[in-house]
């Protein structure tokens, strides 16, 4: 059975196998062990809470409880660019009008800024292609939601998530080969890489200053604009049904988008309930709905943070979790756990 | 021979004739009969102003040939003409040419990007134009004489003009009239043709219309088409002249571009214009200069008086370290001095 | 009673009443005949859907039944600035930092755009003070909300609501003195005359158009940067509770906040529901909550729109709307109608 | 008698102790005996390079008093440095005074509002530097000579240099150092006193920590403090002299100020300067022209020799329309020529 549970100290070599089968594109999950560990001594004192919250960074695991195995991994950071400017693109309009000629010309414009210093971040999932089937995705990518609902007041009131941007066939840019390229005059890939060394910001001197016209782009690069790569886009999905969206920041290399929320409009704040374990009495299970959704389930604890996805319903304020369930998240009857449905409810409008 | 003079009334024939022979698509002359008429006006208007501060003068001048044997055999051959204050009544915009340094320390990386800013510096600078010279005199003394005179004529009357002087050089177009400078950036605001948005503006450049609809950010150069960046300060074909005889003169190109074809347009402050900085004011004495022997230098020369603007161009001896220059009674007329009065001379 | 309604023709003269009784410092409502005409025609003429949904302008009046006399108006505009620009401020972060000096400067920044071109914008909200009371405040200000959800295809995705801004005891505007005096040499109340015929955006064409360091202006008018005019703080509170946020907009001259919300993310999306009249039958009333709620009731129509205040409940989609209430609504037993409480319901998390 | 000669080891003890007078907050001269040094040295080395395209030579020179009848009697009272490229290993940063045109048609409403802009533009300017002259010859010709030494010997050695040259004069900071300029501005990014600023970046203005820290967009001046716009272009008193003499030199303020303190900086094409448009090469003769009769003016005179460059002020009759000067054989031999040589000679 699969669990998300907070990381600890002894997952270090399991991250880095599972930072092993990453690849490119990741700039934050190398398998580099130096820098995974120290990224899992912050993790661990973000749980323990022995550093600030703006400075924490709780990474969540996904463990096959059957073999020990870790099977995913995501995070969440309390905070961005609060030691090094954190960059992105902001999509402004413009419009230049003049009555006499009868003109009115509406123009995009890209402007370099800093708005999102200071917002939590979602960052650095992954999921072993081992176990790309059921729920697993989506217990993955909404286990950050229930934990940021069960502690919102460790994080800031916007969230975010930065997503992959498009990239042609051979891997290429067409934003970065009609933008960046002209002032970094090196490859896609290497101000990537220097990227995964940390050196963003430090690139971003290079980045013109003044506000840009998207319509001086070539139309390749337009076109991207906010566009995530063919691979990102069922994350994109997850991410947007609990509550994310794209309100016009980008990458600055690649155009992705980055999607946003404020805390308290997510899914999860809104729909998440606290429920009791207890036993499947008549009265219950009479009032439970005939058809039931699965649901994402979480203990309460921050230290040893647990979630799984379960069958069981919370029922007026009442669930009934098998004794494994409850093993796996290390709980027992009586106890209280918050509940999300996992998939996203229509509304009747 | 030839003279530089202020046009008169009865040029304005003449002017037509020459109008008509211009290059199309090129902003040199005004066209129709009404605009020369008006032109001719306003330049009479502006001589004859007493002048305090430079305004909306506009001087227009005429190269006049002249056959020694038949003097009532005279032709125009060439116009040039200054306007006082540019963008008086509002604001004359250019596109200044920024250079950025981008430096990255970690990534010891330093480059330069270009820049284009839409800025208003060259309000009140006075503004050469209208410059045009016969084929015939085009490879001449007479074609600097002609563009020069405007400044002959600035260094006597200070107060007319301004401390700084520059002229928009028409940009390149292709054969249809469209300019691949126009089509990527001009063409995005304006949603018109090259030749459509100069005819709605008049060829002005200080319409509030340009701050309406042009950037206000700095255009990054690197961003633009390869055909734009390639015609940025290039002069159409038809400026080739003017452009040698001003920055022989002094002036520089590369610091402002139009904002429309970008063409260049060179400036210079006056201290650093030869005809303000190596000029010479010389007595006039009588004689064939072109009588002497060994090298002869051309000069252009002009009359200092009140009595209207003259200029002529004098084959002569090195007039450095001389006290007087050496004209014939005939060239004494032309310039409307006497022996004993003061001419200017400068070096062509 | 009270009933919210559609504008029609014959009101041309208890709005000119009403628009007598506002008073300054709203731009859109002057006793001008001529204006309010014109402005009446465009709302008859939306509301009949026979001009594009870019050039509406839905107006509500509030209308005292017993007296036939309007008591409130209010207004939603279709799209804003496509004839003219529409200005704002918006407020974006940049950070100034050095490692050599570890210095890390967070400043925020003011950016002249018309980023907001195209939102419908709620506006021209006025009660008449005889009548600010009980619940007539909210349900004139909730009513267009209520007419977003049945008719969300009329909308953008976006909508907003300018606030007016903070302004010191003598009438003048700290923002003002701070910025717009410098480049625009003339008073505020004047500023806001011209604002008032129509020729904001060219007003515009001298605020300048680098963006700005707030720290740049004097502290008064940092303080008061999107900061709501004293009267005008219930209003906004209003529409908060209805799911508008502050996001970094402001007025140009006196940086009171625009209001902003994903059209699908307000509450009356989320939480209105259809209900059929029907009479109370005693499974309905045995099913309805002991303590009620009132409640937003509005017909479908969008020629006629009605929408009143009831002590009905929508129970499982049936409603029991007394005789009254449905004539008011110009419905009756059988008909569908959109109920939204009137009051935000807590969050149980 | 005075000579203006570039500096040698010999006289780091002279500047020692002039370094002790100068007043402290202004950046004239190292304070240091260590920085002293490194001047010195880098200054011989400068002179002795050979130089294709400027770069990073920095050229000091001194200004020496002599007494006739004393030889072995002298005295550094002067020193007046050249950089040869600004800001070389990156970016000279200063504020450009921009002005931008405020318009408004259907209002009737026209105004400029200055801005400051950060920009780089001054980057290879040659850069005039460390001009400082003892009370005693402040108001003489030689402080002049002194100034425009090392513009003579730009002239001189063109391939040296840029076209192009500025000065940045220290701003106006209070007795306690505080820089209203600074206050306003660079506080707000920098978070830091002016002298402290100063200190950590050693009062470069190429320093990658100025883009990373200073403004990027354009300040408008009206929304700073009153007292940080009165002290915009505004001279610390101990640049006055300084100021006076480039401007007569030609240089021109206003465009550009510091992005410190808000001193002016002053700057000029090479062509507007006066040294370059107004002097003349004359050949030496014998003779003691000091000893005529009429009006005498001051002239300095440098020689063109490749034996040191040495320059001296001369009080004569009018040099203009002359084809040599007279020089006594001291004078000669101060200035290392010899009757028949060429020497520059500009009006003071």
């Amino acid at each position: 059975m699969l669990v998300v549970r907070a990381i600890n100290e002894r997952d270090l070599n399991g991250l880095f196998e599972l930072a092993s089968q990453v690849g490119t594109g990741m700039t934050t999950l190398k398998p580099d062990m130096k820098m995974l560990g120290d990224r899992l001594a912050t993790a661990c004192a973000s749980f323990a809470e022995t550093i600030p919250p703006e400075e924490r960074d709780y990474m969540f695991v996904m463990e096959d409880t059957a073999t020990g195995r870790l099977a995913g991994v995501c995070a969440i950071k309390g905070a961005v660019g609060l030691t090094e400017p954190f960059y992105n693109y902001r999509i402004g309009t413009l419009v230049h009008s003049s009555r006499e000629l009868s003109v009115f010309t509406k123009m995009e414009t890209l402007y370099l800024s800093n708005d999102l210093t200071g917002s939590s971040e979602l960052c650095s999932l992954f999921l072993h292609p081992d176990y790309r089937t059921g729920h697993n995705g989506k217990l993955l990518s909404k286990s950050r939601f229930l934990f940021i609902a069960q502690f919102p007041h460790l994080f800031t009131e916007k969230i975010i998530a930065e997503m992959r941007g498009y990239q042609a066939e051979d891997g290429s840019s067409p934003f970065y080969e009609g933008l960046g390229r002209h002032f970094f005059k090196m490859d896609f890939h290497h101000v990537d890489d220097l990227t995964a060394l940390g050196k963003k910001s430090f690139i971003a001197e290079l980045m013109p200053r003044q506000p840009l016209y998207i319509a001086y782009l070539p139309q390749a690069a337009q076109d991207v604009v906010g566009q995530v790569h063919k691979s990102t886009a069922p994350a994109r999905r997850l991410l947007e049904q609990e509550g994310m969206h794209y309100e016009g920041y980008v990458d600055i290399f690649d155009a992705g988008p980055v999607l946003q929320a404020r805390v308290s409009e997510l899914r999860a704040i809104r729909q998440s309930e606290l429920a009791v374990i207890a036993p499947d009495e008549d009265i219950v299970h009479a009032c439970a709905p005939a058809t039931t959704e699965p649901t994402l389930v979480s203990n309460t604890t921050l230290k040893d943070f647990r979630m799984i996805v379960s069958e069981a319903v919370n029922v007026n304020g009442s669930i009934d979790l098998s004794s494994a369930e409850q093993q796996l998240l290390r709980c027992r009857t009586g106890d209280t756990v918050r509940t999300l449905p996992l998939n996203v409810r229509k509304n009747n409008a | 021979m030839y003279v530089v003079r202020p046009v008169e009334t009865a040029d304005i024939p003449a002017l037509e004739s020459l109008a008509a022979v211009t290059m199309p698509g090129v902003h040199t002359l005004p066209r129709s009969r009404d605009k020369i008429e008006l032109a001719v006006e306003r330049s009479l208007a502006s001589f004859a102003a007493q002048v305090d501060i430079p305004s909306e003068e506009s001087y227009l001048f005429v190269l006049e040939s002249l056959t020694e044997r038949h003097p009532a055999e005279r032709r125009i051959c060439g116009t040039a003409a200054i306007f006082a204050s540019a963008g008086s009544n509002g604001t004359y915009f250019s596109f200044r040419n920024d250079v950025i340094q981008q430096v990255s320390r970690d990534l010891n990386i330093c480059h330069s990007v270009h820049a284009l800013t839409l800025c208003s510096e060259l309000t009140a600078y006075s503004q050469l134009s209208s410059f045009y010279a016969d084929p015939a005199v085009q490879d001449g003394p007479e074609a600097a004489l002609l563009s020069r005179s405007r400044l002959l004529y600035a260094l006597q009357q200070p107060q007319r003009f301004g401390d700084r002087f520059f002229v928009p050089l028409a940009g390149v177009t292709d054969e249809a009239g469209e300019s691949p400078f126009w089509n990527a950036l001009g063409r995005k605001f304006f949603k018109m043709d090259f030749l459509d948005a100069e005819r709605v503006i008049g060829g002005a450049r200080n319409r509030t219309l340009i701050v309406e609809l042009m950037p206000h950010y700095p255009v990054y150069v690197p961003l633009l088409p390869g055909d734009a960046q390639a015609v940025m300060g290039q002069i159409h074909p038809s400026g080739e002249l003017a452009f040698n005889l001003l920055t022989a003169e002094g002036f520089e190109a590369d610091e402002y571009i139009d904002i429309f074809d970008g063409g260049p347009i060179l400036q210079a402050h006056k201290h650093a214009l030869r005809t303000f900085n190596s000029s010479q004011t010389l007595r006039v004495r009588t004689g064939a200069s072109t009588s002497r022997e060994g090298q002869r230098l051309n000069y252009a020369i002009s009359n200092n008086g009140s009595a209207g603007f003259r200029a002529i161009t004098l084959a002569c001896p090195d007039l450095d370290g001389v006290e007087a220059v050496a004209l014939t009674p005939e060239l004494q007329d032309l310039l409307r001095v006497a022996e004993g009065d003061s001419v200017t001379c400068v070096r062509i």
